[in-house]
């Protein structure tokens, strides 16, 4: 990883019911992505907590994905409707406080659109790449340069 | 609990991740990681020696945590698990790292980008894994009762299979009287016996037995509860009834489409669809010396991209029909492509050719016209092996349409919070494997509501959808996920916050 | 008594502020804190008193005591060191404040070796106060506002400049090569308030079942600002924190922070038990500290009058008021105990 | 109707409240030790004469009914308790009651009009004449919930326009990042603003745990930045804008920008006002019927 | 029901446990349903690994799942349950009997091996001097005389090839036994005999799977000819990783990689003087291994000849038209006359008329793949005879009520799921796999579970 070209790190929440799957599907269909998001499964995106994510934001990650099943859709019926407003919410507040809304990307990915899952990661990757670094990096984690 | 000793299994899977991913780097790198005491790479991790090689790990090694860095967890996950309960390890103490899905098959043209990635997942599943603790899975009952929604053929035949067994059912049909979409049909391919001779007897039969309770013109209004204990309530006109189940078999079948706009239907009086025809042929059988049948329509093109499997045979058996009733009238099949698989059906199409009915070829790009005034007179249309265009003088045109998802999918998927897949009809756990489960545990889909099937593949996914039904019902007992919530009483507040908010009021 | 004028203070500031960290009070957001200054303008002169004391200097709100670096397999612990710092417009109610910490961290075995270091290399140049505020009392806790014995050198306003009055060699060090005049004339006096009387601290366990305590608390919203703000108040909590993680290299540091026994889990212990379990017993537990557990180990009082506790709580406990009304309660006691049938205890 | 009859009416209420033993405490203000208002526990009915009612008095008392269920008020004495509220704390009991910390039976509510409260009030010497911000934008002036009103309720046509925050909302992002780690720069994490706050009512405070899972315990600048930005949401939609968590804060953070700018989202995106009845908060119920975020 | 009455009169106690013939993907479905019901199951499989065709498979359709990773779970979990009992290299030898009480004789082969202690360690093949044609992988390359069929074989135990092995053919009585020194378990052993196992069973299912028809019986397409013509199993041997070529696509003549590819279909199907039925599948996995072909080498350009494109399931027309769009497929309809070779280059020529364009056409590309018809196994006749069961006139097992009750057999009592008992695809045979439980458990378990209601 070259110094100069800044890789920004993205933590995407996929839900184990809809996004995971189509993150697999997006997978199993070779739909070529930027590389620099990491998935962490969660049960529902409403398990998803505010705390987390000013947490991350504040300690060196640059963008955080919030992927959820779509409104209805929900194995836990209520999930993502909290979700949705949750994180609308979080949003005006981050960017009173200086952290640029488009850090946070809240959507729904069915398990049936791995290609919707490929744009929204390339887009979100390339816009956070725009947007740079958001704070210096906490915790120095060394990566093998090889 | 001890000191935490993970042990990191990264798998190759062939040249799925080791074409992309340096997975002996990645094995050297995972050595470093704080409490790591093994690592290992195998070619196929979910292999039966990968397995071995695995529970040998757990023991030479004494690990107290696994992590495997292979596919999706949403297939591979039980296998790994039950691997390490037989190695004598909670079966909870396991994290799995998916570098294929989500790493080498997105990231193929960028091997290093790919690897380095891979090194990061597997670390967060190493952190993730020191901090997982042991559960044991709390054991519910099942209730030896199932609800099988849908009373066409599919849901008769699984409703009747599950009461041979010795299992109560519950059959709501939306209609009047069972039957379902057999009741319009006239004859059945390839036998030629009537639709209704032969639902008749299985009908009677749901009626006289003991352990199905029918409730007719009724639709399932609520549904609650999970695997082994739904709480189901049913509105028959007005007064709502309520009663408890173990599983749920959907089999709310498909409705035809209406080719509105489509070849002049609804224009010209002598425009059909099959199931107009099939009507004609029970009541009155019309007497014609021209009839033109043309297939997919409305189907395999941008909007509606699927091939509906039924309607080649529809229209060829109907074909026959009319031939039969007129052996010298000019009776075409105007297709795209014959959907005439396997034996039985091959065989019809012979016999068709034989009983005289011509076979034309269209394509999307020049599709036939109808000509005439008021109502359709002649067929025009392109003869490819001739090279020239056809005039088929007609009395009776009929239009082959797809079945497409039934109007009230969406509210049986609000209902039992099962998905729809993109076409619109049920989307099952795995296309391949598990073709008549959903992914939600103790509800399952057989029938045309899954997919278009005929009479004897509707039979065979209800006779499986039964099966898949009565293994929980007869084990009697159904493992529940162990991680639930759980509050922790000293930062509990009491506001009941979570009481209002939890859809399943578990609380 | 030597005197320096104003122009020659600044300058002399000046070249203090370059060779050493230099903290003096400035205005941070117009609140005035005891700050490092970069240069003489940012100091205020014509100032009351701080909202800080400066136990932040000797006692850091959050300060590592440890460094524990592990490469590879191997660990290495060092320590932190401290450049030498210099307190310039000290109020004596701070440097008397400093003093209390230093018994308590230097003046006896086993000594706290990070403490010492620090306090080492701090010189503190105190301002005496001209007048005191409404809220002082550092007269009734035997300070007086122009009480040098804390300091290394203290200033005390004249005309157009100002005595200098050094008190420890560490003092004169800095102040010799400065070759200033003996001063003409005698500095004014402070402007003083009338002391306050203060219950000897063998009297105060009497009062330890006192209802006034809880009825003090009511209304206590168990925040730790009055300790934070004491110049006294020294609790602090230890804990260790990750600040580096690597593969072939990690950092971790052991933190003292402050912590103030008003605070709910002060008290806490494992199992969750809470010996103090109400907000009477804590509030009482901060003024029995000052007034008779301090005294007794170090036979001198446990507060140096600086009022901030009183200036910033937002529901008004005043530590003056509690003097009053605990030595009312006592002495109504007294005359009780020649007529037992008296009601004991006492309303706000 | 001056206020001194507002205050007479206070303490005969008081008075009968107690001597009728319908409550054990009236919590009310009362004059301090150097000219300021402070709150006042009024056990017995002699005591009543110290009630006072002026426009000093600014402390929001509701925070002291979780005490009832606290520590102090803990349930062998629980006990009936009068309290006077004005309009916006008046709200601060809504939404304890929404969230089930208080008992309506156990509160003899006494609400008071407000014709707004002065800047530094609570504090020895400081008082003005100006209003504070929160009285100038308030458009209540009467309690949403009580059991006894004082005063004749007005009815001002105020609008809330949110204008302190127009100036800090027209930063650009930088600027605004480096206004905000400026002020979480001189907090000491002394905690009074969570302690004064009737919202916070946590027994272990999610970012004071040991073991430093959100906060660490270094008082860095990232950690009072977590510890700020994690509280203001928590209160998102439940903060009734008392602003008396700037009041009490001796660094003087401008906290209450952060409150008021997640109130104005909150009734922009949901229409909803923290206080207003005691419901459900926005944030924990199903989506409405053709509401759609993210939009 | 003509059925329902039969069952009664024959046996009021039923025998809990059921006999599997044939361990393909129906066979392993049906036998998890079976033993999860609680029925003892015992599966007997001719080869000595349960998977069937579907582990010859690299990919399937139309979601490109690779075969193995999700046929590997199913086999494990059916090897492991409690209820099932492997039976492998073995056949069915003689069943009397009726509905609910059949006497069974399986005649188990010997392997040659002790399969408590063989570990599947591979150190004898290394040694084994002996190289025979290997069946697994449609005779493209050579395995030993002892081997396991693939690498993720269950159970995972050598097996000794009788026919072959220089010792047991006393082609050469004492030199070889190699093996037996190499292998450290002590797991040879030479004493092994034939063995008949008696069981007592309640009902049979059959799923013996296909065979590939032989295409050489079309000489006009020169397979067995023209090297650069092979069969499409043949294929999915070459781009599989575990195949002859470890996954790279090379023609068989040169090892060259090929730049065109032409899959013919229907060779053999549809066709009177062959199998006038059609095979189903052909034209998925045609479109699927075309898909491979371009996914191998984008620049690669496959060709299908088809007759009528048939494509029902589900996602099957989107899958076809994706290979269209994104994989450079080119569907001609039109089925060629003969294939021809190009004498220098041995690319074989593709003489076809295309009826869309009305012209005759040639086409030489560097490998054809012929999508031949799938015919039931080769030992249909014998074990129709043993189980006594009817057969229609292509060798598929004739059901007789085929729309009431499709998985029903002559016989009652005898089951039949997947490709046995009519053409098509995975999904449909996994269906009547567990459709057959449905029926067996109506004969079998109807009393039991009344005592307990």
């Amino acid at each position: 990883m070259s110094e100069h070209t800044f890789q920004p790190r993205i933590i995407a929440f996929c839900c184990n019911w809809c996004s995971y799957a189509g993150a697999d599907l997006a997978g199993v269909s070779r739909l070529q992505m930027p590389a620099d998001f990491n998935i962490i499964r969660v049960m529902c995106s409403a398990r998803v907590a505010p705390e987390w994510i000013i947490k991350a934001l504040l300690n060196g990650i640059d963008g955080v994905m919030v992927l959820g099943c779509h409104i209805g859709d929900c194995h836990y019926i209520s999930g993502n409707h909290r979700a949705a407003k949750r994180f609308v919410l979080l949003k005006e507040m981050l960017a009173f406080v200086g952290v640029h809304p488009d850090r946070l990307l809240v959507d729904w990915v069915s398990a049936s659109e791995g290609r919707k899952f490929q744009t929204l990661v390339t887009e979100f990757s390339k816009r956070v790449k725009e947007l740079g670094p958001c704070r210096e990096w906490q915790v120095e984690i060394q990566t093998p340069q090889r | 609990m001890s000191e935490p000793r993970v042990g990191v299994f990264v798998c190759h899977c062939g040249t799925n991740i080791g074409g992309v991913v340096d997975v002996p780097a990645v094995v050297e790198y995972a050595r470093a990681l704080p409490y790591v005491a093994h690592v290992e790479g195998n070619l196929y991790s979910c292999s039966v020696d990968g397995l071995s090689s695995l529970k040998q790990g757990i023991h030479e090694h004494r690990l107290n945590r696994v992590v495997v860095a292979s596919c999706t967890p949403r297939t591979h996950e039980p296998l790994f698990k039950d691997a390490c309960e037989q190695a004598g390890l909670n079966r909870y103490l396991f994290e799995f790292v998916n570098i294929r899905e989500h790493c080498s098959w997105v990231h193929s043209h960028e091997g290093d980008v790919a690897t380095v990635k891979a090194i990061r997942l597997i670390r967060m599943g190493v952190a993730k894994a020191c901090l997982l603790e042991p559960q044991d899975e709390a054991e519910s009952g099942v209730i030896p009762e199932a609800l099988v929604i849908g009373g066409g053929i599919a849901g008769m035949t699984a409703a009747l299979n599950l009461a041979r067994q010795g299992f109560h059912v519950h059959l709501v049909e939306k209609e009047a009287q069972l039957g379902g979409r057999l009741l319009q049909i006239n004859r059945l391919c390839p036998t030629d016996i009537e639709a209704y001779d032969l639902i008749k007897p299985i009908i009677q039969e749901v009626e006289d037995h003991g352990r199905i309770t029918l409730h007719v013109s009724s639709m399932v209004h609520e549904v609650s509860g999970y695997v082994g204990n739904f709480q189901i309530t049913v509105a028959e006109d007005g007064e709502k009834q309520s009663f408890d189940v173990g599983t749920i078999v959907v089999a709310t079948g498909a409705d035809v489409l209406q080719p509105v706009g489509l070849y002049g239907y609804g224009q010209f009086p002598n425009v059909l669809t099959q199931l107009e025809l099939e009507d004609r042929l029970k009541a009155e059988p019309p007497l014609i010396t021209g009839a033109v049948l043309i297939n997919c329509v409305g189907s395999r093109i941008p909007e509606r991209p699927y091939c509906s499997r039924v309607c080649c045979m529809t229209s060829l058996k109907n074909a026959i029909q009319l031939k039969k009733l007129n052996p010298d009238a000019q009776v075409y099949v105007l297709h795209r492509d014959l959907l005439t698989y396997g034996v039985e059906f091959e065989r019809y199409y012979r016999r068709a050719m034989k009983a005289g009915v011509r076979f034309l070829r269209y394509n999307l790009e020049n599709p036939p016209q109808i000509v005439g005034r008021g109502r359709a007179e002649n067929v025009v249309v392109w003869d490819a092996l001739r090279g020239r265009e056809l005039h088929l003088p007609v009395d009776l045109v009929v239009l082959s349409t797809p079945l497409v998802p039934a109007s009230d999918n969406e509210r049986i998927s609000r209902l039992l919070k099962v998905p729809l897949g993109e076409s619109g009809f049920f989307l099952e756990a795995h296309i391949k494997l598990r073709p008549v489960e959903f992914a939600t545990d103790g509800i399952f889909v057989c029938g045309t509501t899954r997919w278009s099937a005929d009479v004897s593949e509707s039979i065979s996914q209800a006779y499986a959808a039964s099966t898949k039904a009565a293994i929980p019902m007869r084990m009697g007992v159904v493992t529940a996920e162990a991680i639930t919530a759980y509050s922790e009483p000293s930062f509990c507040t009491g506001c009941g916050t979570c009481v209002v908010t939890c859809p399943f009021n578990a609380i | 008594m030597k005197y320096i004028s104003r122009e020659a203070l600044q300058t002399w500031l000046d070249r203090l502020a370059n060779d050493v960290t230099l903290i003096a009070p400035r205005l941070v957001d117009d609140i005035l804190l005891y700050q490092s200054v970069s240069s003489a303008r940012e100091i205020v002169l014509d100032y009351t008193r701080p909202k800080m004391s400066a136990k932040e200097v000797v006692l850091p709100s959050s300060e590592p005591i440890l460094f524990v670096e592990k490469r590879g397999q191997e660990v290495s612990l060092t320590e932190p060191s401290s450049g030498a710092q210099i307190i310039f417009g000290l109020r004596p109610c701070d440097a008397h404040g400093i003093a209390v910490l230093d018994t308590v961290f230097v003046g006896q075995e086993p000594i706290d070796l990070n403490y010492a270091r620090r306090r080492e290399a701090i010189t503190l140049i105190g301002l005496s106060c001209p007048q005191m505020r409404e809220d002082c009392f550092c007269t009734s806790m035997g300070g007086m506002p122009n009480d040098p014995t804390h300091f290394d050198v203290l200033l005390t306003e004249v005309e157009d400049g100002y005595a200098v009055n050094t008190v420890t060699d560490k003092g004169r060090t800095l102040v010799d090569h400065l070759n200033l005049e003996e001063i003409k004339g005698e500095p004014a006096e402070p402007i003083i308030n009338e002391t306050e009387s203060v219950l000897a601290q063998e009297h105060w366990p009497d009062l330890f079942a006192d209802h006034y305590w809880d009825l003090l608390a009511e209304r206590c919203l168990e925040c730790r600002m009055c300790a934070y703000l004491c110049p006294v108040c020294r609790c602090f909590d230890v804990q260790d924190q990750v600040t580096q993680q690597g593969i072939s290299y990690s950092k971790y540091d052991r933190l003292r922070c402050w912590d103030s026994c008003t605070g709910t889990n002060y008290r806490v212990v494992a199992g969750g038990h809470n010996p103090r379990a109400t907000k009477g017993q804590r509030l009482r537990n901060r003024f029995f500290c000052k007034f008779h557990y301090f005294p007794v180990e170090y036979d001198h009082s446990g507060c140096v009058g600086c009022g901030r506790c009183i200036e910033a709580c937002p529901v008004n406990i005043d530590i003056v008021e509690v003097m009053r009304d605990i030595s009312r309660a006592f002495n109504a006691s007294q005359i009780s105990n020649a007529s037992p049938d008296a009601e004991k205890g006492v309303t706000a | 109707m001056t206020e001194f009859t507002l205050q007479d009416q206070i303490r005969d209420r008081a008075k009968q409240l107690l001597a009728s033993e319908q409550v054990k405490c009236v919590i009310g203000y009362e004059h301090g030790s150097r000219g300021q208002v402070r709150p006042a526990f009024i056990h017995q009915i002699n005591d009543v004469d110290s009630l006072v009612w002026n426009q000093g008095c600014t402390h929001n008392l509701v925070t002291y009914l979780r005490d009832i269920k606290g520590t102090f008020g803990s349930d062998e004495h629980l006990q009936r308790v009068a309290i006077i509220v004005k309009p916006c704390d008046s709200r601060a009991l809504n939404v304890l009651l929404a969230e089930k910390q208080i008992e309506r039976e156990h509160i003899y509510v006494i609400g008071v009009v407000c014709t707004g409260i002065v800047e530094g009030a609570g504090y020895a010497g400081q008082s003005s004449d100006k209003l504070q911000t929160r009285c100038v934008r308030c458009s209540d002036r009467v309690p949403v919930i009580y059991d006894l009103l004082v005063g004749e309720p007005t009815h001002p046509e105020i609008t809330d326009d949110y204008v302190d925050l127009t100036e800090l909302e027209a930063m650009p992002p930088a600027e605004r990042a480096a206004f905000w780690l400026k002020q979480y720069e001189r907090c000491i994490l002394c905690y009074a603003c969570r302690q004064v706050c009737p919202g916070c009512y946590c027994s272990t405070c999610m970012f004071e745990r040991d073991d430093s899972l959100w906060v660490g315990i270094a008082a860095g600048v990232k950690e009072k930045e977590a510890f700020h930005l994690g509280r203001a949401y928590h209160l998102a939609a439940r903060c009734i804008g008392c602003d008396e968590c700037e009041r009490v804060c001796p660094m003087e953070l401008p906290l209450s920008l952060l409150n008021h700018k997640l109130a104005k989202e909150v009734q922009r995106l949901f229409h909803y006002c923290a206080g207003d009845e005691p419901s459900q908060s926005p944030l924990a119920t199903m989506l409405a019927e053709g509401e759609e975020f993210p939009a | 029901m003509r059925y329902e009455r039969r069952y009664e009169e024959y046996e009021p106690e039923m025998k809990q446990s059921v006999l599997v013939i044939g361990a393909g993907i129906a066979g392993i479905q049906a036998s998890i349903d079976l033993a999860q019901m609680g029925l003892q199951v015992y599966l007997v499989e001719r080869s000595p690994s349960i998977g069937g065709r579907m582990a010859q498979l690299d990919k399937t359709f139309p979601t490109n799942d690779c075969a193995i990773c999700i046929l590997a779970p199913k086999m494990i979990e059916c090897a492991n349950h409690e209820n099932v009992h492997l039976l492998t290299y073995s056949e069915v030898a003689a069943i009397e009997g009726h509905a609910g009480n059949f006497r069974v004789n399986v005649r188990k082969k010997p392997r040659y091996v002790d399969p408590d202690r063989c570990t599947g360690c591979g150190e004898c093949v290394e040694k084994c001097p002996r190289r025979v044609s290997d069946e697994f992988n449609l005779n493209l390359n050579r395995r030993r005389a002892i081997y396991i069929p693939f690498p993720q074989a269950v159970p995972r135990v050598m097996t000794v090839d009788a026919e072959h092995c220089l010792y047991l053919t006393d082609l050469d009585k004492d030199r070889c036994r190699l093996c037996e020194e190499v292998c450290q378990a002590g797991a040879i052993n030479w004493e092994q005999q034939e063995e008949i196992v008696e069981l007592d069973i309640g009902a049979i299912v059959i799923a013996t799977g296909f065979d590939p028809y032989d295409a050489s019986e079309l000489e006009e397409y020169g397979f067995g000819r023209i090297q650069n013509v092979i069969n499409g199993l043949q294929y999915e041997r070459l781009v599989s990783a575990s195949g002859p070529t470890g996954g790279e696509l090379l023609r068989p003549s040169d090892g060259a990689h090929p730049h065109t590819v032409a899959f013919i279909q229907c060779v053999g199907s549809r066709d009177m003087n062959h199998n006038p039925y059609c095979s189903s599948v052909c034209c998925m996995f045609a479109t699927k291994e075309a898909i491979l072909a371009n996914e191998h080498d984008p620049e690669l350009k496959p060709y299908i000849f088809y007759t009528d494109l048939r494509a029902g399931g589900k996602r099957f027309q989107e899958y076809i038209t994706r290979a269209e769009d994104e994989y450079q497929v080119t569907y001609i309809r039109g089925r060629p006359g003969n294939i021809g070779e190009n004498p220098e280059t041995g690319n074989p020529v593709v003489r076809y008329e295309d009826t869309t364009a009305r012209q005759v056409h040639e086409m030489e590309v560097d490998l054809v793949v012929l999508c031949q018809a799938l015919v039931p196994r080769h030992g249909q006749q014998e074990i129709a005879k043993v189980l006594g069961i009817v057969l229609d006139e292509y060798g598929f097992v004739h059901t007789p009520e085929r729309l009431l009750y499709p998985v029903d057999t002559s016989v009652p009592g005898i089951f039949a799921c997947g490709y046995c008992q009519s053409p098509q695809d995975i999904p449909d045979s996994v269906t009547q796999a567990s459709g057959t439980a449905a029926r067996v458990a109506e004969l079998l378990c109807r009393e039991e579970m009344e005592h307990k209601l």
